[in-house]
C-alpha cells in the first residue's frame, strides 16, 4: 500500500499533519524538546503572547481533579518584545508550523499584537484567545460576547492575511454562533474548545484552592463536551474546525476528526507524556492503514449521523 | 531526560507510615544527583491523572529509591505496587543540591518528609564534610532518621528529641553552629522554611532549600509551580528554577 | 458533644439531612430500597414525570467517558396518572421527603402537572427540570433561554404555593441570571446543576455512541463545573441553592456546601454504591464533629475567597 | 442484593485470551442462580467509573467464577489482579435461566464469551435432563469449552469444527434437535440471537436468550438498558427484566 497522506489544509494553512500542541501546554518549545522531536508535530501554538509581559497568578495556579485538572495560570508570559527576540528564533529552527496564540484585554491590544507579528516570517498563523477578560467591559470575558468575538475578528482580520483561527471559549449554551461570526467576519478557522471554568474547594480552610477563585478544566473530563462542541459546530457552520480537549491518545484524535476536526490539538497530555504528540501521530497513521484510509483528511466530519 | 517504565522491585515501609520505594531505573540512577526529584505516574487509567513529584530519596547501583508517606490517591496506589509492576518515571528534574561551597560542616534542616532527598545527599556529601542533621516533626513518629547522620530531633509536642521547632532546637545550639564553616541545606513544609529565612538572614548562615509546590508537568511546560522571587517583581518555576533555590532568592 | 444538627431549610422545605437522591437516579424509589435505607435519606427527587408515559430512547441510552458518563435516557417515564396510582403509595411510606421533578415539552404541560399534583399530600415540592425541549420553539431547550424560564416559574407559581425548585442548566455562561429570574418569579430555590451537553463517537463505524447523537454528562468528571456554577450563584442571588453534580463521597458533598449549596444531590454514584447516600450523612456528621460544627447549614456558602 | 468486597483467589488463563476469576463471596454464592450476573467495581478509583457486568460463571462451594476475555480498561485491570486484592461485587443481578419445563434435552447456543454462564448451568441442569452444547466463534481461538458437556463447535473460519455459523449448525443437525422435546439456552451477540430467534420460530423451538446491554446500575434504577418488547411499544430493561428472555418477548 503506498504511503498515507496525513497532511491536512485548515482554510489555507497547510500542516504535515494534524496533530498540533495547544497553546500554554508547550511553553516556547525549548523544554518539552527535550522529550520528543518537535519536527514530526504538525503545528506549535505558542502560550497565548501579550503586549506586555504578564507575570502570571500567585499560587496555587492547579489543581488536579477526576481525570482532570484546573489551572489558573493567568496568562503568565514573557510579553511581545522578548517573544519575537528570545523565543521565536529557537522556534523557527524546529521545522514544524509555527502558530501564534495572542491573549489582550482590549480590542486595540489584539490589533496591535497582530501587527507587530505579521512581519515575523516564522509565524505561520494566529490564534486569537478570546477566552480573556475584557478590561473596557468590567472584566466580562470576550469570548462569551457574541459581537465582541465579532469585533476581534473584524479588526484583526483588517491586519493581516495570513490565516486566523479563534479559539472558542466552550462556555456558552451556543457556539455555533460564535463560529458562525467569525466566519463572517473572514476568520480561517475555529479552535474548539478552551477550558471550562471550574473550581474546587479546600473543605477545612474554605478556600478555593487556586489563587484565582475559578480556573480552567481541562483534559479527559471535558472530551464529552469538546466532541460536541466541535459536532455542533461541523453540523452548523462551514468552517475548518481545529479539535480540543481530553485528548490522550490516537483514538481521541481519531474521534475529533470523525467529529469533525480538521485538526487537533493536545495539551494536558503533554504534562503526562511529553512525547504524546509523535505517538498519536504513530497511531493515526496505523489507524489509517488498518481502515484503507490513504488519506486522513477523510476522517474530517465523517460522522455517521 | 528520560521517561522510563521502571519495575518496581520492592516497597518497604521503614517505619510506621513511611515507605520506601525501590525501583530499577538505570537511565536515571546514572544522572541523578541529590535534590533532584522525578515526576512519576503512578496508574495507567486517567485517574490520578497527573504524574506526583518525589525527590530521589537514593541510589543502589542502577536501582533508585524513593521515600513517601501515604497522603492521598497517588501515594495509596505507589505504597501497593507489588514486585514487578511497573511506574511510569520522568526525571531527573530540577537543579539539586550544590554541594560544594566553603564550608566544613553541612547542615541539614528538614522538617517531616524533607527527609527524603537527604539519605542521597549524606552518602554523596565529600568526605573532608561533616554532617549535622537536624530533623523535625509534629510528634515521635514523624521523625524520619533513615540514612541520616548525627541526628538531632525536634518535636512540637515533645515526644521525641527537643521539644519545639527545629529552627528553636538550632537556635538552641547556636554555639554549635557557629563554631564551624557551615552551609544549611534544608527541605520542609513553607512554614518551616520561612523560619529558616529568618534565622539565617539573622546569623548571615548559607543555606539553599527544596521547596514545595503544585505541580503538572515537572519540567516548565506548563507554568503551575510559581514561587516568588525575593528580589524582582517576577516568578521562578519551582520544577525548573528549582526545587533548590539559595533562600535569600526566594520569597516564603 | 451534644448531637449534631444535620436538617438544613431549602426556603420553606425543611429536611432532615442535606442529601437528596437525584432525580433519574433513583428509579421510584422502590429497586434502590433492596441497598440502602431511604429512611435516612433527606429527600428523595424521583424520575422526571411528564403529562403522558414516555418510553425513551432506543439503545445505545449510556456511554461511560473518563471519570463520567453520559445518558440519554429520553426522560422515558411512566407518566402522570401511573406515577400517582403506582408510584406514590410507595414512596410515601419510605419517610424521606418526596420531591417531585417535573419534564415538559409546552409551558402548559408544566403546569398542568403541577396542578394535578398539587394535592398529592406525599409531594412536598416540585422540581423544575427546564431542561427539555421546547416543541414550540422548534426543540430549543427551555433551559437555555432566561424568557422561557422565567415564564415557566411564573405559571408553575401561580398554580402551587408547595416549594418550587428550579433546576438550572450549566450550558450557559451567565447562570446567575437565570437564578436571579426564577427568584424574581417567585421560585424557592434552584437546583445547580443539571448534565453538561457531551458526545462520544466510534471510531470505527463513525456512529455516535449514543442513540441519540448528543447525552447529558455527569459524574465526577463535572464536579469542579458545577462548584463553579454554584458559586457564581452563590455570589451574585439570594437563594437557597441546591448543589448536585460528581458527587461522590461526603467530601465533595461538603465542597459544594462550602461553595455555597443548602442541599445537595447525589445522582450516578449512586449506581455505582447505592448506599452511597447513607455512607455521605455518616462522613458529614463525623467531619461537623471532627470541626466542631454543632448546625451543618452554618456550611453553606462559607467560602473564604 | 448484596454488595460484597470480595478478596480475589486467583485468575486464571484457562485458554489464550480467556480468563477465569475466582474469588471468595459467600452471601453471593448462595443466592445465585445460572444465567444471573454480577455487577463488578474494577478499581477503587473514578476511572473506569462504573462497575461491569459479567454472569456467574459458576460457584464451588462459597466461591464464585467470573469468565471474561480483555475487552478495555475494565477486563484489563481485572485480567490483573492479585491473590488478596478486593473487588467490589454487587449481585447476584437479573432472572436467569429457567431450567424447569417440559424437555429432555437442554440445547445450549453460545457465541463466544456467551459461554461463560454455562458452566454453572451444566452443572445445575437436573440429571434426567440431556444437553448439546453449540458453541460458536469467529475461529478456533474463540471457541470455549470449559465446564461444557457434548460440545459442537462451529467457527466462521473453519478453523474448528463446523464451518459457518451456530445456527448454520443447528441446522444442520436439524434431525438430532427434532428427535428430542428440546429448550433452548442461548447467550452471545444479538446478530446471533436475531438468526437463533428467526430459527426458532420457523422450527417453533421453546428458547431463553440471554442478551447484552451498555448497563450502569444493573438493578433498575438509570434506565439505561432498553430492549425492546416483540409485543408492545414499549423497552423492558435487560439488567432487572431480562438479561434472560423468552426469544419470543423481544425484538433484536
Ligand atoms: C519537588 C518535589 C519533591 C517532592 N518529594 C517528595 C518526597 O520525596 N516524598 C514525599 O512523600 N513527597 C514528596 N513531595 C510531595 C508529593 O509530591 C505529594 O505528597 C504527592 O503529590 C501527593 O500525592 P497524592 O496523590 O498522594 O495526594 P493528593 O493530595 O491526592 O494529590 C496531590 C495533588 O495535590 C497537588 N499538590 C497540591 N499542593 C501540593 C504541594 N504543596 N506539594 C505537592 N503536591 C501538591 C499535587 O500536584 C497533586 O496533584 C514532593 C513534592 C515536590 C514538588
Ligand atoms: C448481563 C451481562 C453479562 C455479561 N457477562 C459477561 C461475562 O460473563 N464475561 C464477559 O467477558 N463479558 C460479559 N459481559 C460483557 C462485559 O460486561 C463487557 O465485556 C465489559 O463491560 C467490558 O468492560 P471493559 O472495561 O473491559 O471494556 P470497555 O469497552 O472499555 O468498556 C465497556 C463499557 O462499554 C459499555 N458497553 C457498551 N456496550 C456494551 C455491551 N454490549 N455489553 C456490555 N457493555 C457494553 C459498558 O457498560 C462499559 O461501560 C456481560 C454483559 C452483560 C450486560
Ligand atoms: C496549564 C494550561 C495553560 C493554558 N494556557 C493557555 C493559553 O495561554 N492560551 C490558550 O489559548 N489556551 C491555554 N490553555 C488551554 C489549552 O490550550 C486547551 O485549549 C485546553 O487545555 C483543552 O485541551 P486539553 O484538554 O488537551 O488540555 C491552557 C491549558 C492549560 C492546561
Ligand atoms: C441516567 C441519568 C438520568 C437522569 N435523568 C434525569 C431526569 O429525568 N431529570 C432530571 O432533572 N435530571 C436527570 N438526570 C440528571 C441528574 O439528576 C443530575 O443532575 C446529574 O446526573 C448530575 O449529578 P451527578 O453527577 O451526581 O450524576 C439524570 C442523570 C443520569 C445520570
Ligand atoms: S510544574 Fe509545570 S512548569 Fe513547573
Ligand atoms: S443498567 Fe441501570 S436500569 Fe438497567
Amino acid at each position: 500500500m503506498r504511503e498515507i497522506d496525513l497532511s491536512v489544509s485548515i482554510g489555507k494553512l497547510k500542516l504535515k499533519n494534524p496533530i498540533m500542541l495547544a497553546s500554554g501546554t508547550v511553553g516556547y518549545g525549548n523544554e518539552i524538546s527535550n522529550y520528543t522531536d518537535l519536527s514530526k508535530i504538525g503545528g506549535i501554538v505558542t502560550k497565548s503572547v501579550s503586549l506586555k509581559p504578564r507575570k502570571g497568578n500567585p499560587p496555587q495556579r492547579i489543581v488536579e481533579t477526576a481525570s482532570g485538572m484546573l489551572n489558573a495560570i493567568g496568562l503568565a508570559n514573557v510579553g511581545l518584545e522578548a517573544f519575537i527576540n528570545e523565543k521565536i528564533p529557537f522556534l523557527e529552527k524546529v521545522n514544524s508550523t509555527l502558530i501564534c496564540n495572542i491573549a489582550a484585554s482590549t480590542i486595540e491590544e489584539y490589533v496591535e499584537c497582530t501587527k507587530t507579528l505579521v512581519s515575523e516570517d516564522a509565524v505561520k498563523a494566529f490564534e486569537i484567545n478570546v477566552s480573556c477578560p475584557n478590561v473596557k467591559e468590567g472584566g466580562l470575558v470576550f469570548g462569551n460576547d457574541l459581537k465582541s468575538v465579532g469585533r476581534i475578528t473584524e479588526k484583526v482580520r483588517a491586519v493581516t492575511t495570513k490565516p486566523i483561527i479563534i479559539k472558542l471559549s466552550p462556555n456558552t449554551s451556543d457556539i455555533k454562533s460564535f463560529a458562525k461570526i467569525v466566519k463572517d467576519e473572514g476568520a480561517d478557522a475555529v479552535s474548539a474548545i478552551n477550558t471550562l471554568v471550574g473550581t474546587a474547594f479546600n473543605i477545612k480552610t474554605r478556600k478555593p484552592k487556586i489563587f484565582n477563585v475559578t480556573g480552567g478544566l481541562s483534559g479527559p473530563a471535558i472530551k464529552p463536551v469538546a466532541l460536541a462542541k466541535v459536532l455542533e459546530i461541523s453540523r452548523n457552520v462551514d468552517i475548518p474546525i481545529i479539535g480540543i480537549g481530553g485528548i490522550m491518545d490516537w483514538k481521541d484524535a481519531a474521534e475529533f476528526m470523525v467529529a469533525g476536526a480538521s485538526a487537533v490539538q493536545i495539551g494536558t497530555v503533554n504534562f503526562i507524556n511529553p512525547n504524546a504528540g509523535i505517538e498519536i501521530i504513530d497511531g493515526l497513521k496505523e489507524f489509517c492503514r488498518s481502515e484503507s484510509i490513504d488519506e486522513i483528511s477523510k476522517l474530517t466530519a465523517s460522522y455517521i449521523l | 531526560m528520560y521517561i522510563v517504565n521502571a519495575p518496581v522491585n520492592e516497597v518497604r515501609k521503614i517505619q510506621p507510615g513511611i515507605f520506601l520505594l525501590k525501583a530499577h531505573c538505570p537511565e536515571i540512577t546514572k544522572e541523578i544527583k541529590p535534590g533532584q526529584f522525578c515526576n512519576i505516574k503512578v496508574s495507567t487509567t486517567t485517574s490520578p491523572l497527573l504524574r506526583r513529584p518525589f525527590s530521589v530519596c537514593d541510589i543502589e547501583g542502577e536501582y533508585i529509591f524513593f521515600m513517601f508517606n501515604v497522603h492521598g490517591e497517588g501515594t495509596e496506589l505507589l505504597s501497593k505496587k507489588e514486585h514487578g509492576e511497573l511506574i511510569d518515571v520522568l526525571g531527573p528534574l530540577g537543579n539539586g543540591f550544590d554541594l560544594d561551597g566553603d564550608y566544613d560542616t553541612a547542615v541539614i534542616a528538614a522538617g517531616g518528609l524533607g527527609a527524603a532527598p537527604f539519605p542521597f545527599f549524606t552518602r554523596m556529601l565529600p568526605k573532608n564534610k561533616n554532617v549535622l542533621s537536624f530533623m523535625g516533626g509534629r510528634s515521635k513518629s514523624d521523625i524520619i532518621t533513615y540514612g541520616l547522620k548525627n541526628v538531632q530531633a525536634a518535636t512540637d509536642d515533645g515526644s521525641f528529641g527537643f521539644k519545639g521547632t527545629i529552627i528553636d532546637l538550632m537556635n538552641e545550639k547556636i554555639d554549635v553552629l557557629k563554631k564551624d564553616k557551615i552551609k544549611i541545606f534544608s527541605c520542609g513544609p513553607n512554614p518551616m522554611l520561612k523560619a529558616l529565612k529568618d534565622f539565617c538572614d539573622k546569623h548571615s548562615f548559607e543555606a539553599l532549600a527544596s521547596t514545595e509546590c503544585a505541580m503538572a508537568c515537572g519540567f516548565g511546560i506548563c507554568q503551575g509551580c510559581p514561587i516568588e522571587s525575593s528580589e524582582d517583581d517576577k516568578y521562578y518555576l519551582v520544577c525548573k528554577d528549582g526545587p533548590v533555590f539559595d533562600i535569600k532568592d526566594i520569597k516564603l
